[in-house]
């Protein structure tokens, strides 16, 4: 095995890696921006490397300081993660140069999977069906665009060329929306990827996001390990992830594994990685793109297929055979992945800052979170809101969506705001309990307030909550200045409401 | 001591009588009440309930986090609100609207111009924080006034960003 | 199912049947004692009721209290957890008379398992081996037992007849030491129990203390769930149980098991229990108690079995029969479990008491924490020192240990000193990780000094921190006076060492 | 700044050269120290290596937990020390040896009574606390003086039990 990795992320991730490689009994090294100093990556790698100041392209986007650490460090392989160099043809190339280990694909899969437009041309001669739009056709200017977008017909969606995780994605209507819509969408593009060149696809109605988890060893091995059920989303961000999906039967299952491997031997690929389909009502499904990474929601598939991805990674860059046949991967009851992000559910999402005074994470059976922060650390605007992932496991979907509702009404997160609540709610949706919902279905036919209305009404008890406090906050100002004079030794440990009450 | 506290347009007539006790709408319950760990964060046993809720000030009143629901609770002093209520109250709707930066950001865009008439939901700010572009719009129709910041801008939490009047 | 349970019990195993019930959809009614207003059973549950103060004997075992509780709130069942009220057959009958199902078995198995001379007598019958001993023989005096000791032959043990948990229990080496140790086991169960009453037994030398976990149900179905491992004590106190053990083949599980089964069936059993074994070098096996609960190890046989034993319990005592046959009993990979209790191990082990201000779970694959405090709760001297069980599931016993490394070494818990090191030197320990251990190992061939040498020193790294520190507070004290007049804001958000820098 | 850390009997010569320097026994280290969430936590990056540790003020000195075992570090100022050598210093053997109780708890047994003489390991006090009976040993040989509780009576941390002189 490897003796050191760099892990070149941050967050859960780089903290999901760390413990991987810890019980490898790997060493590890971790790369850290200003602002994550204290983060818990830092906290739990054997070695720690600042980078540079917090925003992203100054310290996690520096390939060339992070190769001169990976050297400095003398470590075997690079780890990137997901987001930030982990899909750069350009990286992997750099670790290949330093004679260093890339956790990930050879950059000529990245360049073949990266640009959407060559890997639909790929996976179209391999056979795999994929969505009708320009992708292939090459970058086009606007003018071009907009003559396309006729031919393939409305509703359709404006999406990134270099792009994924949602960015630079726009769904469009109608041709006179259009030009607003892709200035914005080739704006945010440039943002994000510094790439502003977009494509246009058919939008497939009541369509299911699922996804094709493979692995892919040095020795031409491919399995796959199942679907991933990714349909809730909101603004093309992923909130919520089940393995199986209650849409597929074995036969299909089958199907679309057998087409996922057939894509990534297309490329040669090695490593994990995912295959994106839309899957229509009629179980028609079509290739959307291929992610050359670990994804954020892997745990799903490790709980029901009991297979540690990242340990199988880290085999496979080493240049090990797969550990698994296909025939040996069997899936054992049901998963879900809640995405915890410091966002405020009831201000339309808006993210959330500040410092995590507090927090009760839920433990218990079949319960595991991946998270990067603690208690005293500070959720800094820099890094994308996703603060923790909530997973359950349960025999069936029945028990998950239980052990779910269970884990979240336990875990409390206090000094920033997250969508915890958003969860909570969805689990007691009767649709999300039936399995019936699609891409569009928590921007369109989900609202907080309508699906709370099923709930029991706690408005008398909030009510006496607020005027306690309320009450005591009152009186407690009325008397702290003579009760501080004699009694300021302990304030830090006791709130004033038990100090006046002792 | 009596309150009037009002959750979503309902009013409860919340007595407080003692340190176990209080009254909703003439109901008596027999309470126990105490803070966790120093935190923000209640546990009150209401008649043998056990309720654990996170209770923050808002903008106008408190809010209450209870088993994953957010309920928005103004609590007043019942004289208070009975003289509030027989000055003919009433906050003047249609007031001045201060846009202020939700959180930390870079200012990405401000595709409105000051004196322009807008219309409610019509985008003012374009906000990029935590790698999200968010649209920052109009709560009502009017007109923009006093732009205080420009595209490429860094602007902290409740900076003032623009008016609509 | 039932709609509502009261939990008799506090600490993780409250929490851990709360948790049960949610994910059944139960309603849930604690009790507490005076310290225990903040404690997370009362804080999960959705009604509480105070017991009483802090000492058990006036809270958790006032059965009257409890009842009248049950009563009031309406409940359908009890479930007694461990310790306290669990095997006190008296409870049991309570719960009958009102009308109430006591999660756990009838008084009448209770009593015949209960009294260990009448269990022995009750396996004796049934075919299962026993240690010789006086137990059958009924409460001796002392002199009757100095008489019957050397009959039985030296070492032996001088253990409680009412007892558990290692409490009232001496080992005897000499006739001229057994009347001091026999007057303090006296002392003990007497304090423990209020039953001063005891027996001898052969002292079955380089012994495991294996169990088996059986599940049986109101319609005659009994089951056994395999063997646990929990040779590891010290002063008969468990600190480390595996399943399943090194120590047995398919074969031998088969046969303990059966035996299991049999002695469950001599007492007409229904619910969760455990059969104790002693079992020698060459494996013969004696039996040594049954268990007549729910134990503290039990989440080890969950992780291998994928079966939630608590939930199974309330199954059963609603009177369905249970969810699986022994041939649906499948053992996939392997778990150990870490007792986490608040003792000192550089000083004794003495226990330790305090507020936990800081916390920090290891979470991620395969790691459960079951626990009932968290940061902010206030350990008191009233009960049991344990106060979290680690428990890690891997998919070998080599890869169990090295999980359980990590998720030690992630675990922080600042307030209370735990025995955490401990557990970090024994996973370092060459013979645990051989699997070469007995009830011995821990108090006679194991030390903190000793194992700690074959690992890494870092007292150079340990000069550093403790010279940094040193220096900062010296600095900091010198100049603290001034700093505070103009920034005393915030100083609870900032340690003194980083306020100084900003 | 020079100190001298002495680890299980073993010196350290520790200079603080500055806020990102220092050096031991010569060689010089760059280092990052910081205190993690407010609380006696630290992270130490000493050349590259992330080091994270719980510190406490002990009896004689401070105890550094340190990936999962304890070194007991005694710090003193470098001068200090060389003065307190030269004085041929060396604390007194045999002092007086006073028991105080190590948690709070209940005196179950004293099975020693005032001027009896004891030998080193000989129990003092059964205490019993969290159900467990905990034996207090005497540490040296000598006689038992000054005892100040008795069976069944409760103890406060620290309280004074009894001395060996």
């Amino acid at each position: 095995m490897f003796n050191k990795v760099l892990v070149a992320n941050r967050g859960e991730i780089a903290v999901r890696i760390i413990r991987a490689c810890r019980e490898l009994g790997i060493d590890t090294v971790a790369v850290f921006s200003e602002a994550d100093r204290r983060a818990l990556h830092v906290r739990f790698a054997d070695e720690a490397y600042l980078l540079g100041p917090a925003p992203s392209r100054e310290s996690y986007l520096r390939a060339d300081k992070i190769m001169d650490i990976a050297r400095k460090a003398n470590v075997d392989a690079i780890h990137p993660g997901y987001g930030f160099l982990a899909e750069r043809e350009s990286f992997s190339a750099m670790c290949e140069e330093a004679g260093i280990a890339f956790i990930g694909p050879k950059p000529s899969s990245i360049a073949a999977m990266g640009d959407k437009a060559e890997a639909r041309a790929t996976v179209i001669k391999a056979g795999v069906p994929v969505v009708p739009g320009t992708e292939d056709v090459g970058n086009l200017t606007d003018d071009e665009l907009f003559a396309k977008a006729p031919e393939i017909g409305f509703p359709l969606l404006i999406k990134a060329t270099a792009g994924g995780g949602g960015k630079g994605m726009r769904e469009v209507t109608s041709l006179e929306e259009m030009p607003t819509l892709l200035a914005s969408a080739r704006r945010e593009a440039e943002s994000a990827f510094g790439d502003g060149n977009v494509y246009l696809e058919k939008l497939i109605i009541d369509a299911r996001h699922i996804e094709i988890q493979i692995l892919a060893d040095k020795h031409g091995n491919v399995i796959h390990l199942g679907e991933r059920e990714c349909s809730l989303q909101r603004r093309h961000q992923k909130l919520l992830e089940e393995a199986l999906s209650s849409a597929l039967d074995d036969e299909l299952r089958a199907k679309m594994g057998a087409l996922a491997v057939k894509a990534a031997k297309s490329v040669d690929y090695v490593n994990a990685g995912t295959i994106e389909f839309l899957l229509d009502k009629n179980k028609n499904f079509y290739f959307l793109e291929m992610n050359t990474r670990l994804q954020v929601e892997h745990p799903v598939t490790e709980m029901v297929t009991g297979i540690d991805i990242v340990k199988e990674q880290l085999r496979i860059a080493r240049g090990r055979p797969l550990s698994y046949t296909q025939d040996e991967v069997q899936f054992n009851g049901h998963a879900i992945e809640c995405r915890v992000n410091a966002e405020d559910p009831y201000n339309n999402f808006m993210p959330s800052t500040g410092r995590i005074t507090h927090s009760l994470l839920p433990t218990g059976p079949g319960v595991r979170v991946d998270t990067g922060v603690y208690p005293g650390f500070e959720i800094t605007p820099f890094y994308d809101p996703m603060i923790a992932k909530l997973i359950v496991w349960g025999e069936t979907r029945a028990q998950a969506i239980l052990r779910m509702r269970r884990a979240l009404e336990e875990y409390r997160i206090i000094g920033v705001r997250t969508n915890i609540p958003f969860h909570q709610t969805m689990m007691d949706s009767h649709r999300f309990m039936g399995g019936q919902y699609d891409t569009r279905f928590v921007e369109e036919r989900f609202s907080m307030e309508d699906a709370a209305e099923n709930r029991q009404d706690f408005s008398e008890v909030a009510a006496i909550l607020a005027t306690l406090v309320e009450h005591h906050e009152t009186e407690v100002s009325s008397q702290f200045v003579q009760r501080n004079e004699r009694d300021a030794s302990n304030w830090r440990w006791v709130s004033r409401w038990e100090r006046m009450h002792r | 001591m009596k309150y009037v506290a009002t959750v979503e347009g309902k009013d409860f007539l919340v007595d407080i009588i003692d340190e176990k006790h209080v009254s909703v709408n003439g109901k008596t319950y027999e309470i126990d009440f105490v803070t966790v760990s120093g935190q923000p964060v209640y546990s009150l046993i209401a008649d043998g309930m056990s309720h654990e809720s996170y209770i923050a000030r808002g903008d106008d009143g408190w809010q209450v986090l209870l088993r994953g629901r957010l309920y928005p609770v103004v609590v007043e002093d019942e004289r208070e609100k009975r003289l509030r209520a027989a000055a003919g109250g009433g906050i003047a709707e249609g007031g001045e609207f201060n846009l202020k930066a939700p959180m930390p950001g870079l200012v990405v865009a401000v595709p409105v111009e000051d004196g322009q008439e807008i219309k409610k939901g019509q985008v003012l700010i374009i906000l990029e924080s935590m790698k999200m572009q968010n649209e920052l719009k109009s709560p009502r129709d009017g007109k923009v006034s006093r732009i205080k910041v420009k595209a490429g801008e860094s602007v902290e939490q409740k900076q003032a960003l623009l008016s609509v009047v």
